[in-house]
């Protein structure tokens, strides 16, 4: 059968690697139809896909993550996984924090293709060393190093100054400043007092001794160019997602040599995750149906979580796979998404549209960068209209 | 039934009324003039005609057919604009056979037909070119080509020969006058040229100001005008208006003249008697400029020839004539002389008057009495 | 404006006489106009007005992800207006449409007039100033970014010019940054801008121009007090583009700023699209976009009602 | 005499040196952009990434045009703009061919065969125009899925059409309208009917403005995004499609070089078109057509 | 030195010479008239001399300057055009004061010109509307007023009354006429119509495609025509052109002319002996139509006045005369009758023939011989 599959999986590597999966489907004796639209993280694909599910063809399967997923599944249009997931053992491949995602109403209906860790931090050990300083570990020993580095004539941190990279670089400060459980409170059970409370507050301070340290020129400035910055040595440090990782392997660095990834200060011990996973919606054709089912198959495969995710930056889903072909990065990545699952210190990424549903998100998201871009406002503030956002529905 | 007739046809434009009320009815074949100052409506008339203006009121027929509501293309008329409305894009021979190839004339008899045209209007060596390289005269007459070419049951003119020089325009006449016998085709013409209009028409309808103001045949209405402005509009210098008294005058009555110290007292020829009923009055008496010439001995001695001498206050040669103007009641009077007999001005003058055809007004309705 | 002019149906009593019983095709050539215009109209109607129309119910729902059709009374424009961004989002539309198409219409213009005086390398010029046009702001939105961008464009050019105070930050000032969209806009409208007047100045007859020549006028006169206000259906097509460009600015705005820094250049269309789409909010995003439509014809109506009112030909 | 000669040319001179000078600046301002995209496609990866944008390249070389036109990845396949070249292009010219010629035609009836009503039309449709294309996506996807080509070239060439129309329309009515009403009268006379005076009278004269329409729909059609990507079916996606997806990343590698590549490429059928349609802005169309 | 000379003045289009070499000369003050048949290069020459078009050789001078390469805006100059050139998007107002708002008159002054205008062509009423709102006349009365309105040293008319009924024609030629009077302008005046070149020219220049004929007052034009197209142009209608021999006749010579069965030798008194050597050959006789008129017997008597009975072939009246076709040597000859005189068609009648001013070409190069 004709299976179309909407992804945003344009750019090389991941482009190369989603090849990997239309080979693997075409074995079977499908047929991949390919509907790629990129462009801000998904929202072209949403919009397209919405429209194609009014008009009453939707794709076979869809790139979809996070809460979307029991959005869609509310409006019953996905078709049903457990199957599949029985015969190949899902529950016990998949870390319940992420089968849980997989999930609507108790019921599979997608799956992960991979894990991304956004709570790191890439540095350029060589201007840290110039620096005269060590990489900060905790927030509390940011402001010093970050002062030196300044002084020294770097920038301390590269950013670019977007809405999604201002919220990612706060959860992190937030995972960091607060813990597990308070982000988990904060930000996932989106819980009043504790966004209001004085830790959201510190929070926010510490967010704008952040800003303090970013050049200038950081407003609109994508992420890739900031990363470049940390390349070309001008910049000792981004806090961005492991997908950075790519540019560094493009420009030829070597992990560990000319560039670490280290988590954000303060979250070690924690892990914010940010899954892609292939939707599967109601198909009337059986043909269609079967190929789905094939396709999931095929995705939770070890040979493509493997070749997926060595093009991407990220890791395998599924637990139990044999990280040898990885990168240090990735395989501290693995350690820690596995340690944090057992300590419980796994939360879902805001920024990335893991944790709570896009309007809310979306509105946190405003009052994040409304204080970014705004010196005058007060943490507390601040705190009190994340709040108010987080109230959205 | 006529072959065209205009019934109380009326237009106004954003609520003023541009034309009152016409009614003109002419024959199958017959040659209508149109005449009449600027701006009286001639040329909205002929376009309501086309069925280019809408009628606000009224009836239009050509034929038996009532054609308020035909549209142009079916109305089989030819016209010529008053602006020319050339198609820019085309070339002369195009635009001329334009009308042609609508009506699916074929191709080799469209090309004799513009020969033709273009042999009668001398605009031969032009047909290859765009309207815009033509001069006024000459894109005047491709306007008259793409007319002529045609051979509709009605042709409408819009003063179509007023750009060309009174050589061509003689020409040009001639060729109507014979394309309009040849073809008895129905026409209407508007034109300014009194000789136009008198050579021409069979008829001639003077407008002004959106009503028809008399509706007869050439020599009617230059020999009996209905009233003051037919009178003083037809006829080129224009009819001198004198007013003067009414006094009776051995059987009849005549009017009194007064030109410097002299006075006058002219019978009443042509008034039949009419003018009794105003002795003592004053009336305007009507006299044409031709109808006062030079002395000429052999004319006198009917009565309705009488001289007078006069004292000249301006001459205007005009080649063959010479206007003179002499007062007469306080009047500047013209007067048309042979160029040989003018006296200068400040001089007297021996004329002539042929009260045969005078014609006299009501100051008051300005409508004719006599 | 006369809309009587072509009255179809008036027919005086005929007392003798056959009337002119007009045959079918006469009846459908007077049809013909109206025929023709009917398949634009149906159009407009189903495709404009429907969808106006089901925008309006939606904004009236509390629909999210996928519309739904509960009544939600005027819930969502309460949120609307609640929300600060919306409101900054109106006010750079402001700042945006309002230079922007003052500039536009004026560079178009001046260009027109200048390839107007019978230029060497006319089309080559033409094309230049048409080209942007041809690209699509996904990249060229980086290249403005760059140019813009004071660490790496024409700041940076000055600076390294050895002009060392010289700034050029308007991309990352929250305040300018709304008018970089501006710069970009006009790069990329005031070609077609040009060329609209350029058709438009094609059309007028020379003969107007001689008359003013002899009436002492020079040149600059003569365009200002002839050509120009003859070209007024031509700054009412540019107008309605611009406008049009204006309110619909998307990609430029994304590709630009993408409503940064903060949410300082957001404009009421990205605002629509990211609260419809992205946040799933379409209740939301149909209020917006149903207060956008009526600012549009508050601002329209009225000039396009003396547009249209005003007699032909001048 | 000889003097006044002079003075007179040397006035033109300065006026036309001002008007040669003022094109030429302008045309930097314009050509600014196209300097950058053009010399970042020219320079490879690293040198882009040393950050001197605005520099020239050093070692100049087309592999990223080669590439953006035969093997970047816009999906799955990495092949490069090459097919969704044909892709556009057929949807495209029937779109921007129906909608000028409709758009000519209405003008045409809005101006020369105005009925009651007319100037109403008009102006429901030029403020229609103004809706938000975002918000007639999804009504308009059940619409096309209810007449049964959604995701075909069909509807995507129906939606242009449709949502192209108020503008050429607009373009035309404006256009025509300061064409003399005479010339469709003495066409009335010599017998042409509707049609035929369109034809023969109206669309002789309408060059330059037909040139401004294709342009703007040539423009419009191929380079949206919005529609071309919601509207076409996977596998007969746009260009713009592919451009987007060559380009915007936003978790992988950005290949500057390749995209600006791409966008150039992108670009050439309209450029294209402008050389070709600006031959027809000739000057003087109604000269000499009426008097007064 | 001159207030507008020009020189050997060529122009050509694309190749083809339309002006071809043209020596005009007149004094400050003078009214010039232009006059030529249709396409002959007058408008062109006009604009040439507004700085409209470019010369493409010779010279052109206003006062003492040459204007070759002056624009028109410094020629002080003002202009009607042929084809009214009005500016479509201005009132009639406006268009009126255009010209003297560019020449910084004041707004109260600028006021009071246009309604002397305004009232002078009688378009008060129209000040208001667009040139589209306007009839035929109208706007050309709206072009004339656009000039007059202002004081340049140069006027250029070209034809700015052929569309204008005959009694405002009149109307106007009196304007213009005390316009030129009261502020002593030099006027270049492009006309068609005979009566307004005869009255209102100091000097007549005919052209002829792109050469001028003759130059001269129009009296010197009128009765001394250089050739034959000069003597066949002026004068409507035209004058008559006789094939005829000539032969001795008394002292002198005189000219065989044949009617019917009648023949007669008229003697050419005008000649003045230069017939000589043409004895026995045969030349072109002119004689204009109002020099063959009804007998009118106290004219008799004079040697340059002769008799002959001739057969009507055809009748026109024109409302105050009537033109009688007769056939002389094989030629339709018109004379010109009063119409109470004229006989029908068929009919032989009395006609005096006015030998005083005829004249006499030779056929070959049509040059005047006598
Ligand atoms: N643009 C042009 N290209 C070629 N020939 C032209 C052009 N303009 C005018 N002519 C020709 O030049 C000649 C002179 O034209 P002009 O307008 O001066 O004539 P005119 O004497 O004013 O005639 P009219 O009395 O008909 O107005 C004409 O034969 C005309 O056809
Ligand atoms: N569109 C219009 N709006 C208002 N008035 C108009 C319009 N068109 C013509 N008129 C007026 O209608 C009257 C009649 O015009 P029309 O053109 O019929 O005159 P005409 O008799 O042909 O005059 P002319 O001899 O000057 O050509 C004029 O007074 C004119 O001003
Ligand atoms: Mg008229
Ligand atoms: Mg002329």
């Amino acid at each position: 059968a004709e299976l179309e599959v909407l992804h945003w999986w344009t750019a090389g590597g991941e482009a190369k690697s989603a090849a990997e999966l239309k080979k693997m489907l075409e074995s079977k004796g499908h047929k991949w139809k390919d509907f790629a639209v990129a462009g801000g993280g998904g929202e072209n694909a949403m919009t397209v896909l919405k429209s194609r599910v009014v008009s009453g063809n939707p794709p076979a399967a869809a790139q979809i993550k996070g809460p979307s997923i029991g959005e869609w599944g509310a409006e019953g249009v996905l078709s049903n996984l457990d199957e599949v997931a029985k015969a190949g053992g899902w529950d016990g491949l998949l870390p319940p924090v992420v089968s849980k995602v997989m999930k609507h109403g108790g019921h599979y209906v997608a799956v992960p293709v991979n894990v991304h860790r956004v709570n790191w931090m890439w540095a350029n050990p060589e201007v840290f060393k110039k620096a005269g300083v060590e990489i900060p570990r905790t927030w509390d020993e940011f402001p010093a190093a970050t002062e030196k580095i300044q002084k020294a004539g770097f920038v301390p941190v590269a950013h670019g100054g977007q809405p999604w990279q201002d919220f990612t670089v706060f959860e992190s400060i937030a995972l960091g400043v607060g813990g597990a459980d308070f982000y988990r409170k904060a930000l996932v059970e989106l819980d009043q007092p504790t966004l209001k409370g004085p830790t959201m507050e510190k929070v926010f301070t510490t967010f704008a001794t952040v800003r303090k340290y970013v050049d200038k020129d950081s407003a609109n400035r994508v992420w890739n160019q900031a990363t470049g910055m940390i390349i070309n040595g001008k910049a000792a440090m981004q806090f961005m997602g492991d997908w950075a990782k790519g540019e560094f392997t493009s420009a030829g660095k070597v992990p560990g040599k000319d560039y670490v990834c280290v988590a954000a200060p303060g979250t070690a011990e924690a892990f914010t995750f940010n899954i892609d996973s292939l939707v599967m919606f109601e198909q009337s054709s059986g043909d269609v149906r079967k190929g789905q089912q094939d396709l999931a198959n095929a995705v939770m495969s070890p040979a493509f979580q493997e070749v997926f995710n060595l093009n991407k930056g990220s890791i395998p889903a599924r637990m139990n796979m044999n990280l040898d072909k990885f990168d240090d990065c990735a395989k501290l990545s693995a350690r820690d998404f596995e340690a944090a699952s057992k300590r419980g210190s796994l939360v879902p990424s805001i920024a990335h549209q893991m944790a709570v549903s896009a309007a809310t998100a979306g509105a946190m998201q405003d009052v994040v960068t409304q204080f970014f871009n705004t010196p005058a406002m007060k943490p507390k503030e601040a705190a009190d209209k994340l709040a108010r956002a987080a109230l959205t529905k | 039934m006529g072959a065209l007739s205009i019934r109380d046809v009326r237009k106004s434009y954003q609520g003023t009324e541009i034309l009152k009320g016409i009614n003109l009815e002419i024959e199958k074949g017959e040659f209508l003039i149109l005449v009449g100052p600027s701006g009286c409506g001639k040329s909205t008339l002929l376009s309501m005609i086309a069925g280019l203006d809408t009628v606000s009121s009224g009836e239009i027929r050509i034929g038996d057919r009532v054609v308020n509501n035909l549209s142009p293309k079916d109305r089989d008329i030819a016209m010529v604009f008053q602006s020319y409305a050339l198609y820019p894009s085309m070339t002369v021979r195009e635009n001329i056979s334009f009308g042609l190839e609508i009506r699916k004339v074929g191709k080799a008899e469209q090309q004799k037909i513009v020969e033709r045209v273009a042999q009668t209007l001398q605009i031969g060596h032009l047909l290859d070119r765009k309207p815009s390289q033509l001069s006024g005269g000459q894109r005047q007459r491709v306007a008259m080509g793409r007319a002529i070419a045609r051979d509709p049951s009605l042709f409408l003119f819009d003063e179509p020969l007023s750009n060309l020089d009174a050589k061509l325009r003689v020409e040009m006449r001639v060729e109507i006058k014979q394309l309009h016998q040849r073809m008895g085709t129905t026409i209407v013409y508007v034109t300014h040229d009194q000789i136009e209009a008198m050579t021409l028409g069979d008829k001639i309808a003077v407008m002004k100001a959106g009503e028809v103001q008399q509706f007869g045949t050439p020599q009617q209405i230059y020999d009996n005008p209905a009233n003051l402005f037919v009178a003083g509009f037809m006829g080129s210098p224009s009819m001198n208006f004198i007013p003067a008294r009414v006094e009776p005058m051995g059987g009849g009555h005549g009017v009194r003249l007064e030109s410097g110290a002299n006075s006058y007292v002219f019978p009443a020829v042509s008034a039949n008697g009419k003018l009794k009923a105003w002795e003592g009055k004053e009336v305007v008496f009507g006299i044409r400029p031709e109808q006062i010439t030079h002395k000429v001995e052999s004319s006198l001695g009917a009565e309705y020839i009488q001289t007078a001498s006069m004292p000249i206050s301006l001459t205007e040669p005009t080649g063959p004539d010479t206007l003179v103007l002499v007062p007469v009641n306080g009047r500047e009077v013209t007067c048309r002389v042979h160029p040989a007999h003018a006296r200068a001005p400040g001089e007297k003058m021996d004329l002539m008057f042929d009260l045969s055809k005078a014609v006299f007004f009501d100051p008051a309705s300005e409508l004719r009495i006599a | 404006m006369d809309l009587t002019a072509q009255r179809m149906t008036a027919a005086p009593e005929s007392g003798a006489g056959t009337e002119a019983k007009p045959r079918l095709g006469d009846r459908i050539d007077a049809w013909l106009p109206k025929i023709v215009l009917a398949p634009t109209f149906v159009c407009a109607l189903v495709f404009i007005y429907g969808y106006i129309l089901w925008t309006a119910v939606l904004s009236l729902t509390p629909s999210r992800m996928l519309p739904k059709y509960e009544f939600a009374g005027l819930a969502q424009f309460e949120a609307l207006f609640a929300n600060e961004r919306w409101w900054l989002a109106l006010k750079n539309l402001a700042l945006f449409g309002g230079t922007f198409v003052l500039v536009c219409l004026a560079v178009g213009l001046l260009l027109a007039i200048l390839l107007d005086q019978k230029i060497r390398g006319e089309g080559l010029i033409r094309s230049i100033y048409l080209y942007p046009m041809a690209l699509s702001f996904i990249v060229t939105g980086t290249a403005w970014k760059w140019i813009l961008n004071p660490e790496l464009g024409i700041e940076r050019l000055l600076h390294d010019g050895g002009f060392e105070n010289a700034r050029f930050d308007w991309l990352i000032d929250p305040e300018m940054a709304i008018y970089t969209v501006v710069v970009a806009a006009v790069w990329q409208s005031s070609g077609f801008v040009m060329a609209l007047f350029l058709a438009g100045l094609r059309g007028i007859d020379d003969s107007i121009i001689k008359a003013a020549q002899v009436d002492g006028a020079s040149m600059p006169t003569i365009y200002r007090r002839i050509i120009i206000p003859s070209l007024r259906p031509v700054f009412f097509s540019s107008f309605m583009i611009l406008t049009h460009i204006a309110v619909k600015s998307f990609d430029l705005v994304m590709a630009l700023t993408n409503g940064g820094p903060g949410f300082s250049s957001d404009v009421p269309a990205t605002f629509m699209y990211s609260f419809a789409f992205t946040r799933n909010q379409i209740g939301l995003g149909a209020a917006s976009a149903m207060m956008m439509l009526m600012i549009v014809v508050a601002v329209i109506v009225p000039f396009m009602y003396s547009e249209l009112r005003r007699p032909r030909h001048g | 005499m000889a003097e006044m000669t002079s003075t007179r040319n040397t006035g033109q001179l300065v006026g036309r040196t001002i008007v040669y000078g003022l094109l030429v600046l302008v045309c930097f301002y314009y050509l600014m952009p196209l300097f950058v995209m053009v010399t970042t496609s020219l320079k490879s990866l690293d040198e882009i990434r040393a950050g001197n944008l605005l520099s020239l390249p050093q070692d100049p070389n087309l592999d990223a045009w080669g590439k953006a036109w035969s093997s970047a990845c816009t999906g799955v396949q990495c092949e490069g703009l090459a097919g969704f070249f044909w892709n556009s292009v057929s949807f495209v010219v029937p779109a921007v061919l129906m909608s000028t010629l409709i758009g000519a035609v209405n003008g045409y009836v809005l101006t020369m065969w105005r009925f009651r009503g007319s100037d109403l039309l008009f102006g429901l449709l030029m403020i229609g125009c103004f809706i938000p294309f975002q918000v007639v996506l999804l009504p308009m996807a059940r619409t096309l899925g209810a007449m049964g080509i959604a995701n075909s070239t069909t509807g995507l060439v129906f939606v242009h059409v449709v949502y192209g129309l108020a503008f050429t329309t607009l373009f035309f009515r404006n256009y025509y309208v300061t064409i003399p009403d005479e010339l469709v009268k003495a066409a009335k006379i010599d017998g042409a009917g509707f049609w035929l005076i369109f034809r023969r009278i109206i669309l002789p004269l309408s060059a330059p403005i037909i040139v401004v329409s294709i342009i703007w729909q040539f423009t419009q059609v191929w380079n949206d995004f919005l529609f071309g990507v919601v509207f076409s079916s996977g596998d007969r996606q746009p260009i713009t499609v592919a451009l987007n997806n060559l380009v915007n990343t936003s978790t992988g590698v950005k290949e500057y070089n390749v995209d600006m590549a791409a966008a150039i490429i992108a670009a050439l059928p309209t450029l294209f078109v402008y050389v070709v349609a600006g031959k027809y802005f000739v000057r003087g169309l109604t000269a000499g057509a009426v008097k007064g």
